[in-house]
């Protein structure tokens, strides 16, 4: 009964199935904000942070969804400004997910914060050398791009059609989307950048300290080569997700190997990258700090077995996949690949997080561990239920997938 | 705020000294500290690990198989001169005062969100994860010169500057702008019943703290990690000058 | 974050990054600006309803956007880049030139394959037809091929005497079942007149600018263009769910629309009628 | 035929309420006058107390500031009732059980804000009405008004919504006082003025 | 004309009222005042009620009696730290005594009198209280000694312990004080050896070179604060052989344990071999000038037969310590006199056995640390307040069941003197009255609660610690309000003594008369640390002048002891320490983990207090590590 707000020429599930979808979701919705009311009267201590584990769960899934929302500007960046014109198949699923990635991450960044009411002293009064203060400004703008990226899609749809008004605005906004897709580009850089300088500038940890090229530690150029090559993949993963959940063929075969190309590459010189940079990091950073490399890795819970994992095992395996023409030509094969390289930025996040806060500093310190109480996890529930609803609702009412018109036509 | 260009107020480096071969761990720093500057008592279900306590007291072992001894160190915030919390707080909340030496954590622009905690190698700073209550009318008991922090907010020692506010106030209403340094001690150091904490101006070479700092029994914590704190330490002991002044046993 | 805030640090780093933070918003906002600016030009100049047609047309299958000189083999494979705007294609006027140097091609017959398409008319891509009357009126209506395959109408939604219309924009809408869809108008004018699917026209419409139909199709275009609306039919009828087709010959139905499923009929008439 | 209403009117029938209610209605709004506890007037305790403020204000020998004489000093004179009624409500409401004067300090800075009055007099050689104004001469107490959202006194924002400083005590927030200290060339940091 | 509204018009009249808001300065204001209201914290901090000053008294939280100098806001007490030139704790406090302006408002302060019977509680005005214990004090005067009075006192030598004699007496009841714990045990075990009975002892570590703790907490700054750390700190700047060392002799590793410069873990019980066996070592190896010992003590080859079997061998079997431990021990207590050696207790936290204290003497005396001049342990004079009333007597001398009516003192901790020592001496139909000023504790057993003063709330003269080298006098001054339920107890029994018809003997008199007219000692002010001679004064009344201003009188030292100690206390021998040192049987209590060892204040600790326990680790209990004996 939805039908006249269902683009002509897609095919949808009845309405009854889609909202039977939804429930799950809207549950845990309803969970998660009641775990954030909690977090808001009752303070911080409903969570399992403390002062030596000042970052937690929160932290370390924002650095991730930021990562993978990343899939944003790179492919606006391919599309606009290198015109590849064969991504128009996904710009506009990638700029949704991007959009929800980074409110999502706003959101839980909202609560995470002790006070939230005070957030905008850090326009008021910035502190310039601070990465925390570029991920804050550039965020913002990154999302308010976002948005003025999204809100084509929004007006393109059938029933906001008739607002002629907008729909002017949509066609001219269009027109001069390369700018945005530049500016976001520019945010991008320096955002996924800076998240990744947030580790690498702290002195005090010589775990995650990197030396530093030009004014910025060497994790802040690693962040953005891991998010920009997590990002496509993420998109295709995504991509092929959706299909597979709408039974429903939405971009051309090659649309999918062409990301996974683009990913693979820069996998690729993310990982010869990496290597050269753990090298740098072990043998000549930490030694200068009075800190013997072994030590990082002498406890239980993170043997030098996890470095393997997150550079070999998720980061070279599908780097290679995803390069070899053989390989990505086997869709199973090409989702695989993207797969292990989301989760090898993914774990790249949770080291450089829960690691670098469990090792000790002090001589008398001890290796502390934690784990996230369930008020965390509900709240970050909250954010990944919130994608997925906003997400279905877009693919059920907006063009997401030009392309799935003439493949409906088989 | 960056100081102006004007007749430079004499510089101070506050420091302090703590002798390990007298600290026995018995946690009057803390309650001293605790009392003077309105730290909250700790709520029902705060632990170790989430109370707000601005010098914690550590027992550090001494690691050879034979050793059986320890020492207690307590570990104020260092007022380093280079403060790794300084640099990352995004809406400076944290400064370093260059007339005093002093790392300031002004918790009514503090957002809570706790990347100088991360930043923080010394685990100097406690966030209050807890609403801070006086219990039985305690609260009227408050010292008047030093505000209550808020929940959600960070707080770390401040070499009780309310003192130092109290002293130089002294000090102006007599018509000096130096303070006489006997109306300055802050109340860890009057409190230790060992007297095991010097404190004063590392910068004054006559004062008591520069000569014990500049003796070789005289350590920092972490000094390869560039912060360059101003809060020492020494003991005789050699083992203790050396499993302390290196960054880190590793302890399988 | 201001120059005159009382803790503003006056130093390069400061001016560098709060420099590139202004100048990303101002980028943002000036490029805003300029979109909402030619936009407001645009709804001002009533603009709006081509607008939506360039929306429109870029949305419509390749099939559907072939070239009118493609449709008579002139540019074979030609995909039009102007959504149809025929007056200031060059290559068009080129063509038009050489076209006019042979004698007129015979007149088309009245009837193709049973329908019957007067050539006293010009035809839009959107099976509209239009005919400019002796009082300088122009009548409007829905062509013989469109009308058999729309069949009995349950509403027909007619824009009254006073409003205008566009070129391309909504001319007006046909409720069939499920189905809404809108045709396109083949002139911009006022409506004098309306019609109705039992009278001979749909609308009467006073022209802004003596009609040309520079863009409509005429002459011997049109028989070209039945024949591949004809094959392009066999393509939207073939949906996913294939509907049973006409093969070959045999008689054109009344009322092709009735036989397709109501949830395939707005996807089909559509689709057909150039209404994504 | 009905009357469609042009753009800009309806754009303006958004606009007028919206500027009138932020410049009118809110700075009415976010105060609430609270009257001081006692009508006192300055110029009647002139002549008692000696002209200058130091008379009953003074500034102690550690540097703190006495700030609002005690109930005992007002005890001194106003021992019974008699004269105004105000010394009435004095006498029986605070004099006689002892009890403190609850006064509303208009000049009250926030809790965070650590405010010496001893180097401001002492070394800077400020004289008072430069921040607090005229009120040696004035007839009765300055009226108090709070920020029914801030909590704090509107003399800490000023009268004016957007800080147009008639003089200088209109507003003592940071931002005058630091370029108070920037003028007379002073070094200022955070602990200076924070506790 | 309808006015024909549609949704472009809604749409445009929002828009401009969104630029009218932003255009004013609502927004703007507002977002800065929430921002303020977050600054407000939830607790304002109080305006100072008054100007500053450093207010002079003393703290009555344990015997040690340090000075304070409690920061007021006029009235209002905000912190409290050590007078810097005092006497007796040398300018030190500890964590107690630092919130021990918090104590009068803890929520166990006991505020109104009340009264239990099988039905409850009910609170009892001043002067129901007063008829009530005059009602009992008369009962117990008219039962004679079965089922008469008894009381308790938690802190003898005070003045209000003269007051608790002489009501003793009056009722013919009996006066008993709490067995003495830790170093002092040791004190009384050497002052039951020598020939004058009333010989007081005191300890003064700073005279020793080698302090052996047998389980006393000395370096977690019990007794007075930071005193061992402060002089072993100070004596390493001498050369290493001047050093102060400290050896612990614990079975669990406590705070001093880790402290120390050595640390010996013998098996609980075995602490008598192991005192024997040093003293056997001591004596084979000819480490001492027997001579000398023996001109000044007596009954030496019985304390060497004692011994005797207590062979390294031995030793190390009963306790499990190396025998080359105790060799090496005995050699460097030998080589670094003068030494001393002192009692505390068994990991569980209870006194060693009497045999165990028999040896601890023993070695004192061989290692000549008694009475010699510049030797640690001293004599000194018993305290400023001349005895009179009833003689204190033990708690263990008292015949059970005979106690009519048990009057316990506010200063009586229930781990000095648990419950379940009390319970049998009271007579079926006993009235218990407790003067505590704190709920829980013996206070609970109590028929009749009637609060006593808190510190800082109490007020009068103060004695020092009776193991200190000399005996001590500051005063304490009331600077918190007492609530209106609490009375002073010297004041109280006066009343209920009156209403009971008592006659008191004559009090002695003030401790400050005692000591103007004994016309000995000096008062060293508490803040400069400068001494007047008591001699100098004119008056009693310039002495407590002196004292009210945070004085504190220090006795002059007292002549060495005339008489020589002998090594086996009346009623020992040789064989009978010997066995029972041999039969070495752990205290049941020993077996389970040790307990965390606070210091012995009957006071519970404040809610900053508690910050040490709950968010740090400096008061997790020590582990025990010594291999148990079944």
């Amino acid at each position: 009964m939805d039908e006249p707000l269902i683009a002509r020429g897609l095919r949808r599930t009845t309405l009854p199935r889609f909202l039977l979808w939804l429930a799950p979701w809207a549950a845990l919705l309803a969970l998660g904000a009641w775990a954030i009311f909690l977090c808001f009267a009752e303070g911080l201590n409903q969570t399992n942070m403390d002062n030596r584990f000042a970052f937690g769960l929160w932290i370390y899934l924002d650095l991730t969804v930021i990562a993978l929302g990343a899939g944003a500007f790179f492919t606006g960046f391919l599309l606009y400004v290198l015109k590849r014109k064969e991504l128009r198949a996904v710009v506009n699923s990638a700029v949704v997910l991007g959009f929800l990635c980074y409110s999502g991450a706003i959101l839980i960044l909202m609560v995470d914060v002790g006070q939230p009411l005070r957030a905008w002293f850090t326009f008021w009064h910035p502190n310039v050398h601070s990465m925390l203060t570029e991920v804050t400004f550039c965020l913002t703008c990154y999302l308010l791009v976002l948005a003025i990226e999204y809100a084509p899609v929004v007006l393109r749809s059938r029933k906001l059609r008739d607002l002629l008004s907008l729909l002017v605005l949509e066609h001219q906004l269009h027109k001069v989307m390369a700018v945005f897709a530049a500016v976001g580009t520019f945010l991008s850089f320096f955002h996924q950048g800076s998240l990744g300088g947030l580790y690498g500038v702290m002195n005090g940890h010589p775990f995650s300290y990197r030396a530093s090229l030009g004014i910025w530690p060497s994790t802040f150029f690693l962040f953005i080569l891991s998010a920009a090559a997590a990002g496509p993949s993420f998109v295709l993963l995504t991509t092929w997700v959706v299909s597979k959940l709408s039974r429903k063929e939405l971009v051309k075969p090659e649309v999918l190997r062409f990301l996974g190309k683009v990913s693979g590459w820069l996998l690729l010189v993310y990982v010869g990258a990496k290597g050269v940079d753990s090298l740098v990091w072990l043998n000549a950073t930490s030694p200068r700090a009075g800190v013997s490399p072994a030590s990082f890795y002498a406890y239980p819970s993170f043997g030098t077995w996890i470095l393997f994992l997150e550079v070999v095992v998720l980061g070279l395996v599908p780097a290679l996949l995803l390069v070899s023409e053989r390989a990505r030509a086997r869709t199973g094969l090409l989702v695989l690949a993207s797969a292990l390289a989301c989760c090898g930025v993914a774990l790249n996040r949770f080291v450089q997080t829960i690691q670098t806060q469990a090792l000790p500093t002090l001589p008398f310190d001890a290796f502390l561990s934690y784990s996230p109480s369930w008020q965390e996890t509900a709240a970050f529930l909250f954010v990944v239920a919130y994608g997925v609803l906003v997400y279905s609702i877009s693919f059920r009412y907006l063009v997401l997938f030009p392309e799935e018109r003439e493949l409906a036509k088989g | 705020m960056e100081p102006t260009a004007n007749p430079r107020e004499r510089r101070h480096r506050y420091g302090m000294v703590i002798d390990l071969d007298r600290c026995t761990g018995c946690g009057a720093c803390t309650v001293a500290c605790s009392v003077e500057n309105n730290v909250p008592p700790p709520p029902e279900r705060s632990t170790e690990r989430t109370g707000v306590v601005w010098i914690r007291v550590s027992e550090a072992q001494d690691p050879r198989p034979a050793g059986a001894r320890s020492v207690f160190v307590p570990v104020p915030c260092q007022q380093c001169d280079d403060p790794p919390c300084e640099k990352v707080c995004p809406q400076r909340a944290v400064e370093l005062d260059p007339k005093t030496g002093i790392v300031a954590q002004v918790a009514v622009r503090c957002l809570g969100c706790r990347y100088c905690m991360a930043a923080c190698p010394y685990h100097a700073r406690s966030f209050n994860w807890f609403r801070p209550e006086w219990p039985d009318g305690t609260a009227a008991l408050l010292n008047p010169d030093v505000s209550v922090r808020q929940r959600g907010t960070v707080e770390k020692c401040s070499f009780c500057a309310g003192r130092l506010q109290a002293a130089k106030a002294k000090a102006a209403a007599a018509g000096s702008r130096e303070i006489d340094p006997a109306d300055y001690v802050p109340a860890c150091v009057e409190a230790c019943p060992s007297r095991a904490i010097v404190f004063g101006d590392l910068e004054d070479p006559s004062s008591e703290v520069a000569r014990l700092a500049r003796e070789s029994e005289s350590f920092r914590l972490l000094p390869a990690l560039g912060t360059r704190p101003k809060v020492l330490y020494r003991s005789v002991e050699p083992w203790v000058r050396a499993s302390l002044s290196q960054p880190e046993v590793s302890r399988g | 974050m201001l120059p005159w805030n009382p803790d503003f640090i006056p130093a390069t780093s400061t001016y560098l990054f709060l420099g590139a933070f202004f100048a990303v918003v101002a980028v943002v906002a000036t490029t805003l600006g300029v979109a909402a600016l030619r936009a407001f030009r645009d709804v001002s100049r009533g603009r709006a309803a081509t607008v939506r047609w360039l929306e429109e047309f870029e949305e419509l299958p390749e099939e559907a956007r072939a070239c009118r000189h493609a449709l008579t083999g002139e540019l074979p494979g030609r995909i039009c880049p102007r959504a149809f705007a025929c007056s200031g294609c060059e290559r068009h006027a080129r063509l038009v030139a050489e076209r006019s140097g042979d004698p007129a091609a015979a007149p088309p017959a009245d009837s193709l394959f049973g329908f019957d398409f007067p050539s006293d008319r010009l035809y839009h891509r959107g099976h509209a037809w239009a005919r400019p009357e002796e009082d300088g009126s122009v009548t409007v209506g829905l062509d013989d091929l469109s009308s058999r395959i729309v069949g009995a109408l349950d509403a027909v939604v007619l824009p009254g005497p006073g409003e205008r219309i566009a070129e391309n924009g909504p001319a007006f809408r046909l409720h069939k079942g499920s189905a809404r869809v809108r045709v396109a108008a083949p002139v911009t004018g006022t409506v004098v007149e309306t019609g109705g699917p039992g009278r001979d026209f749909y609308l009467r419409v006073r022209p802004d600018a003596p009609f040309d139909g520079a863009s409509l199709l005429s002459g011997r275009e049109v028989a070209a263009w039945v024949l591949r609306e004809w094959d392009r039919l066999q393509v939207v009828l073939a949906g996913p769910r294939a509907v049973p087709a006409l093969a070959d010959g045999g008689v054109p139905l009344a009322d092709l629309s009735k036989t397709v499923p109501d949830a395939e009929r707005d996807r089909v008439l559509g689709e057909f009628l150039l209404d994504p | 035929m009905n009357l469609k209403l042009p753009a800009p009117v309806s754009f303006a029938a958004g606009l007028a309420p919206a500027l009138a209610a932020g410049w009118l209605l809110f700075p009415r709004l976010l105060y609430e006058e609270v009257p001081q506890p006692l009508p006192f007037s300055h110029e009647a305790h002139a002549e008692a107390a000696g002209t200058t403020c130091d008379g009953c204000h003074a500034l102690g020998p550690d540097g703190r500031f006495a700030g609002v004489p005690r109930v005992e000093a007002c005890a001194g004179c106003h021992a019974e009732k008699g004269g105004s009624p105000g010394v009435d409500a004095l006498v029986e409401g605070y004099v006689t059980p002892g009890r403190e004067v609850p006064w509303l300090f208009a000049a009250r800075q926030p809790d965070n804000v650590f405010f010496p009055h001893a180097p401001h007099l002492a070394l800077a050689k400020l004289e008072c009405a430069r921040c607090h104004g005229p009120q040696g001469k004035s007839a009765e107490a300055r009226p108090f008004a709070r920020n029914r959202i801030s909590g704090e006194s509107r003399d800490v924002w000023g009268p004016s919504i957007v800080r147009r400083k008639a003089n200088a005590w209109d507003g003592m927030k940071m931002a005058d006082c630091i370029r108070c200290h920037r003028e007379a060339g002073r070094e200022s940091a955070c602990l200076d003025c924070h506790k | 004309m309808p006015l024909d509204l549609s949704r472009r018009d809604l749409l445009l009249a929002a828009t401009g009222a969104a630029t009218g808001a932003v255009l004013s300065p609502l927004p703007w204001k507002l977002v800065d005042d929430v921002a303020i209201w977050t600054q407000r914290p939830a607790t304002p901090t109080p305006r100072p009620a008054g100007p500053v000053a450093l207010r002079p008294t003393t703290c009555t939280l344990c015997p040690v009696a340090c000075g304070l100098r409690v920061r007021c806001f006029g009235d209002v007490p905000v912190s409290v730290t050590g007078a810097p030139g005092h006497p007796a704790s040398g300018g030190a406090i500890c964590p107690l005594g630092l919130t021990a302006h918090h104590l009068s408002r803890h929520p166990l302060r006991a505020r109104t009198a009340t009264l239990r019977h099988a039905r409850g509680e009910e609170p009892l005005s001043r002067d129901a209280a007063v008829a009530a214990v005059g009602a009992a004090l008369a009962r117990a005067a008219h039962a004679g000694r079965p089922g008469g009075l008894l009381v308790v006192d938690g802190r003898p030598g005070r003045p209000l312990s003269a007051l608790y004699r002489a009501v003793a007496a009056a009722a013919g009841g009996r006066y008993a004080t709490p067995p003495r714990v830790g170093p002092a045990r040791t004190l009384a075990a050497l002052s039951r050896r020598s020939p004058e009975p009333s010989l007081t002892l005191g300890v003064d570590l700073a005279a020793a070179r080698r302090v052996v703790c047998f389980g006393a907490p000395l370096l977690e700054g019990w007794g007075t604060p930071g005193l061992l750390p402060r002089l072993r700190a100070g004596s390493r700047r001498r050369p290493h052989e001047e050093r102060l060392e400290v050896v612990q002799v614990e079975a669990v590793r406590s705070r001093s344990a880790a402290l120390a410069d050595r640390w010996i873990a013998p098996v609980p019980g075995s602490e008598a071999a192991l005192a024997l066996g040093i003293a056997r070592v001591l004596l084979d190896e000819g480490l001492l000038d027997c001579r000398l010992v023996e001109s000044r003590t007596e009954g030496l080859e019985g304390f060497a037969r004692a011994a005797a079997p207590f062979t390294p061998g031995t030793v190390s079997s009963l306790s499990g310590v190396p025998a080359a431990t105790v060799v090496a021990l005995a050699r460097d207590l030998a080589a670094h006199r003068p030494a001393v050696v002192l009692g505390g207790g068994d990991p569980a936290g209870s006194p060693l056995p009497d045999e165990t204290e028999a040896a601890l003497a023993g070695l004192n005396l061989l290692l000549g640390s008694v009475g010699g001049d510049g030797s640690p342990i001293v004599a000194r004079r018993e305290g400023p307040a001349a005895p009179a009333g009833a003689p204190p007597v033990e708690l263990a001398d008292v015949p059970d069941g005979s106690v009519g009516v048990l009057v316990l003192d506010g200063h009586l901790s229930e781990r000095a003197v648990p419950w379940s020592r009390l319970l049998p001496l009271l007579a079926p139909s006993a009235t218990v009255v407790s003067l505590s000023p704190w709920r829980g504790g013996l206070a609970d057993h109590a028929d009749l609660h009637v609060p006593g003063l808190a510190p800082l709330e109490e007020a009068g003269d103060v004695p020092g610690s009776p193991d200190a080298a000399a005996a001590t006098l500051s005063r304490a001054v009331a600077l918190v309000a007492s609530p209106e339920g609490a009375v002073d107890p010297a004041v109280f029994l006066k009343e209920s003594a009156a209403r009971a018809s008592l006659v008191l003997p004559p009090l002695p008199p003030s401790a400050v008369e005692g000591v103007f007219a004994s016309r000995r000692g000096r008062v060293v002010d508490g803040t400069t640390g400068e001494a007047t001679p008591v001699g100098s004064l004119a008056s009693p009344g310039a002495l407590g002048e002196l004292l009210e201003k945070g004085g504190c009188w220090v006795d002059d030292p007292a002549p060495l002891p005339r008489g020589r100690l002998s090594f086996l206390a009346p009623g020992e021998t040789a064989e009978s320490l010997s066995r029972a040192a041999l039969a070495a049987r752990p205290a049941p209590a020993a077996q389970r983990a040790a307990v965390a060892r606070e210091a012995v204040a009957a006071a519970p600790p404040a809610s900053l207090l508690t910050k040490l326990t709950r968010e740090t680790a400096l008061r997790t209990p020590p582990v025990a590590v010594a291999p148990w004996r079944a």
